[in-house]
């Protein structure tokens, strides 16, 4: 089959979001349905980009209107991109299931249009091969992102999603005036012309531009001064939306935010960005650790638990080694699944239960002991207990953080792990061992299932982690070497 | 240089006096009413003086004679629209409760709406003694 | 009343701001030929897309992507504001009629407006403008229906249905650009068959440009006025 | 430290972008904060349009004899439109939201919708 079908990663969820509101008579159910078969399909398509691009180990390029990059905008779907790809629409698929349970304010309709193009936006920013591109895919996300936060309609969703839009407007115009200034001097968009032109340009319009650039990215990854939305956010919003947001919009960012610093590895002043990216990432964490600690509210608690995981993942890619960069996009695989374990089973105890505060935690080994069973092995896994999967790539966070010289990065992260096992063991003790009001309350198959599929892909990862880090590396190894990139990409010869 | 297009230029000066006229307007005068009156009278003014001009001025100097059609349509559509949207905005702010300038003289549209008032209250009084 | 401290440390993060902005412009200087790709589409542009306004080219035909995705982002906004402000069941609840004078005008300019709208979507390779500001001009028709009658709301049942096919329909004219030229928004057209090669620079000219703005002009009329509609409508409480 | 030399019209449209900024960071009125957004937003989109200018040339619509080597850049223009479009949606979604916001607390000052702490 053509690589170019790979295309429909986009078209699909495109046309069907758009198909929504001629179907909107059939009622809530049906419309859930569909939203599960549409991106079961997804998971169908991506499963198959997947398969082509490891088998091959060439990456697929598509070519929107048939012009070659530096005229058109491709698609670039790597190793990287095949995989989290992949992962985005397996997480959507999971939490379409998830919100037959778990969403029932009304318009349904336009919830699941919301939903589809989330993951439109999360899939296009991790696929595209142009700057202005991912713009215009980051503001799908975040557009999509502010109407999701505020879908529950309450008082503190609105005030929420308020302080996500100005955060957001104010990212989003920063990272347009760095496209302004990096196409001012370059006059491409492509990214592998830009890469290519790196070291042509001036020095202090590339400090600033990428700076720029980093600045607006940072409030979709939640880096340190732009994250103050997310806590917020990851509480109001609705269940499932809250572990798309942590399982892949973040990792998006993330992963934007990498192959935008490593394309430009030959310019000068690269440094300095790094630098900048080692101070934002370190005070993300341990301001998130420590707020984490204060929450009498589950959900928040482990909404900070992610931004400061996201703190190390930023941590580890700005470390500016090959093993750093595939040490971080292991941890993305492996925060990927944990954080859509932890929040797949805490929304349910909120929508059984009635709510996310500690205290209807209390006895619920007892009251509901599967799901309190895949958040024990969730919440284990979280702090980096030696036969779960984040263990591992702590590990390599540790080892790639000490080969550059950076001692004091591996204490960070141990210094968050013992925070994050305080908190995680109060939340395991509370619910093992508090007072039970001796109810038992049925825990649906569906979820079951999908939460015991994501605890043995977690004691898989932590048991046999050699073919996940094989995985890692050859995804790290597609952010990290870009004169691969470049040639990968047929760049057409509109040159100087 | 001929006759048309000299025309052309005088209407574009006369236009652009006018909408001199409008901006000291806006500076000069009191009250929201007011600033509005001169704003939007001298601008309609000025943009048809500026706008017809132009078409003038291209057909004087040999440009085709769509020049002058288009201006006249955009012209017309000026002289629809603009009175129009001064007139709904300016009847938002006194049913919004801006107050007028203390010197004013009359006030038609208040005593419009207070004679419109009476007679409806009167009518129900009616309807109630019958 | 705002602190004074507030208002400095506003202002001091703003210098610092613009410092380092200006900076980084000053390596940009303004007016300069720093044409790369651009000048490639300018030097190609009527050859490979039949288009003579080579914004719209780009728009619509090179960077067709982009324009996929701000439909969608429209698309986003009018379904978000849909989702924010939906009540089980609404009304118009305006006090204030609107005056003869602004009925009656917009009465006669509604039609005049329709037009302009359509016109400005139809004639986007030729003019500047396309499916968005014709979108937008449509929308404000609308508007001013909805500013003059208390009473006005626009035809949900037509609406909404519409502005899910315009969409489908943008996203098929890229399907059938796969299957034809085995590119996702291929410019089926122009490339397979020259269609209006004689006649560059009038009506029918520019490949699926006119069709793709049609498309996007009836979408963004219809979402914006949906967006219209949602925020001038409240609940009704029984 | 010496003072950075740039064109008119980029300094038009960076004043504008601080301008804004300092509506966000100051004001206290919701919809005067997204008026701030909206203005840092038009300066963005000046700063973009006026990269592509090139000295004594006109619009890239390639008639009336105008060609290749008289048009300005086409390419700022082109995202400049889908700049503004993705403008237009953040306000309205914020205007919507804003709406809620008032419904729920009575009030756009935000000193006062300040409920989520922490």
């Amino acid at each position: 089959m053509n690589g170019q079908y790979a295309s429909l990663l986009v078209a699909l969820p495109l046309i069907s979001a758009f198909f929504v509101p001629l179907i909107k008579g059939l009622g809530g159910r049906a419309i859930k349905y569909y939203l599960t078969l549409i991106t079961a399909l997804q998971a169908g398509v991506a499963a198959w980009v997947f398969k082509t691009v490891y088998t091959t180990g060439k990456p697929i390029i598509v070519m929107a209107g048939g012009w070659r990059p530096p005229v058109g905008i491709d698609l670039y779907i790597g190793h990287f991109a095949a995989l989290f790809v992949l992962i985005v629409a397996l997480v959507s698929f999971f939490m379409a299931i998830f919100s037959f349970d778990s969403v029932s304010t009304e318009p349904t309709d336009k919830y699941a249009m919301l939903f589809l193009l989330l993951m439109l936006g999360a899939t296009g920013m991790i696929a595209t091969g142009d700057i202005f591109n991912l713009f215009v895919f980051m503001e799908i996300t975040s557009i999509t992102a502010y109407a999701l936060t505020a879908y529950n309609k309450t008082g503190e969703a609105a005030e929420a999603a308020m302080k996500y839009i100005v955060l957001g407007g104010i990212g989003s115009s920063f990272f347009l005036i760095g496209i302004t200034l990096i196409y001012g001097s370059t006059g491409t968009l492509n990214m592998a012309q830009l890469a290519q032109l790196a070291g042509s340009i001036n020095p202090t319009v590339i400090k600033v531009g990428l700076s720029l650039l980093v600045f607006g990215l940072a409030v979709e990854a939640e880096l340190f001064p732009l994250n103050a939305w997310a806590p917020d956010a990851y509480q109001a919003a609705p269940h499932p939306v809250t572990a798309m947001f942590s399982a892949f919009v973040v990792k998006a960012g993330l992963y934007a935010l990498a192959r935008l610093v490593y394309l430009f590895s030959h310019a000068a002043g690269w440094d300095f960005i790094l630098k900048l990216l080692v101070i934002m990432a370190t005070l993300t964490v341990f301001a998130a650790e420590f707020s984490a600690l204060r929450q009498r509210d589950v959900k928040r608690m482990i909404a900070y638990s992610s931004i400061s995981q996201v703190g190390l993942i930023a941590l580890a890619l700005s470390v500016g080694s090959q093993l750093g960069v595939q040490a971080g996009v292991f941890h993305m695989i492996n925060h990927a699944v944990v954080k859509t374990l932890l929040f797949l089973t805490v929304g349910y105890v909120g929508v059984k239960v009635g709510g996310t505060g500690i205290e209807n935690f209390s006895g619920l080994g007892r009251k509901m002991p599967l799901t309190a069973f895949a958040l024990t092995v969730g919440a284990l896994a979280a702090v980096g207990i030696p036969l779960f999967n984040i263990f591992w790539s702590k590990v390599w966070i540790i080892i790639a953080s000490i080969e550059q010289g950076y001692a004091w990065e591996a204490g960070v992260v141990l210094a968050a792990s013992v925070v994050e096992a305080v908190y995680y063991l109060r939340l395991i003790h509370t619910m093992w061992f508090g007072g039970w009001d001796g109810m038992r309350i049925r825990e649906s198959l569906p979820l079951g299932t999908i939460a015991l599929f994501l605890v043995l892909l977690i004691l898989a990862i932590g048991v046999y982690p050699n073919p996940f880090w094989t995985l890692a590396k050859s995804a790290g190894t597609d952010i990290f070497n870009v004169s691969r990139y470049i040639a990968n990409v047929p760049l057409m010869g509109v040159g100087p | 240089m001929n006759v048309l297009s000299a025309t052309g230029e005088a209407l574009v000066l006369i236009g652009t006096f006018f909408y001199f006229l409008s901006a000291l307007g806006l500076i000069r005068m009191p009250d929201v009413y007011n600033r509005m009156q001169t704003s939007t009278k001298s601008a309609t003014l000025g943009s048809l003086g500026v706008i017809i001009g132009t078409g003038l001025w291209a057909v004087g100097m040999g440009h085709s004679v769509a020049w002058i059609v288009q201006t006249v349509v955009v012209a017309t559509f000026i002289l629809l629209t603009n009175p129009i949207s001064a007139h709904a905005l300016i009847r938002g702010a006194y049913r919004s409760g801006i107050p007028l300038w203390n010197g004013s003289v009359v006030d038609k549209y208040g005593e419009h709406l207070k004679a419109k008032a009476e007679a409806a209250e009167n009518e129900k009084n009616e309807g109630d003694g019958e | 009343m705002v602190s004074v401290l507030k208002r400095s440390l506003a202002i001091i993060t703003l210098l610092i701001i613009g410092y380092w902005l200006a900076q980084g412009l000053a390596g940009v200087p303004f007016g300069q030929d720093r044409m790369l790709v651009g000048k490639y589409y300018l030097e190609n542009v009527k050859a490979q897309t039949g288009a003579v306004n080579a914004v719209t080219a780009i728009v619509v035909n090179y960077r067709g992507f982009d324009t996929l995705g701000e439909v969608t982002v429209l698309f986003i906004a009018s379904t978000g504001v849909g989702a924010l402000l939906w009540r089980r069941k609404k009304r118009r609840t305006a006090k204030t009629e609107g005056s003869v004078v602004l009925r009656t005008g917009s009465e006669l300019l509604f039609p005049f407006i329709l037009m302009f709208g359509t016109y400005i979507f139809i004639h986007g390779h030729l003019t500047p403008g396309g499916g968005f500001p014709g979108g937008a001009t449509i929308a404000t028709a609308f508007l001013i229906l909805y500013m003059a009658f208390v009473d006005y709301e626009i035809p949900h049942r037509l609406f909404e249905p519409l502005e899910g096919l315009a969409g489908m329909g943008y996203v098929l004219v890229g399907l059938i650009g796969l299957a034809i030229g085995s590119y996702f928004l291929f410019d089926w057209i122009w490339q397979t068959w020259h269609w209006g090669a004689a006649n560059l620079g009038r009506l029918f000219s520019g490949g699926f440009i006119p069709i793709i703005y049609t498309l996007i002009g009836l979408k963004v009329g219809t979402e914006l006025s949906g967006i219209v509609d949602s925020m001038l409508t409240e609940e009704v409480r029984e | 430290m010496s003072v950075p030399h740039i064109g008119l019209y980029y300094f038009g449209a960076l004043s504008l972008v601080l301008v804004g900024i300092y509506g966000v960071l100051v004001k206290k009125n919701l919809l005067k904060i997204l008026i701030s957004l909206s203005i840092v937003e038009t300066g963005v989109n000046l700063l973009l349009i006026s990269v592509g200018y090139i000295t004594g040339r006109s619009a890239p619509i390639l008639s009336e004899g105008i060609g290749p080597k008289q048009a300005v850049d086409p390419i700022p223009q082109a995202l400049v439109l889908t700049a503004i479009v993705i403008g237009v949606a953040t306000t309205a979604m914020a205007l919507s939201v804003a709406i809620t916001l008032y419904e729920k607390y009575g009030t756009l000052n935000i000193e006062e919708i300040r409920r989520l702490r922490g």
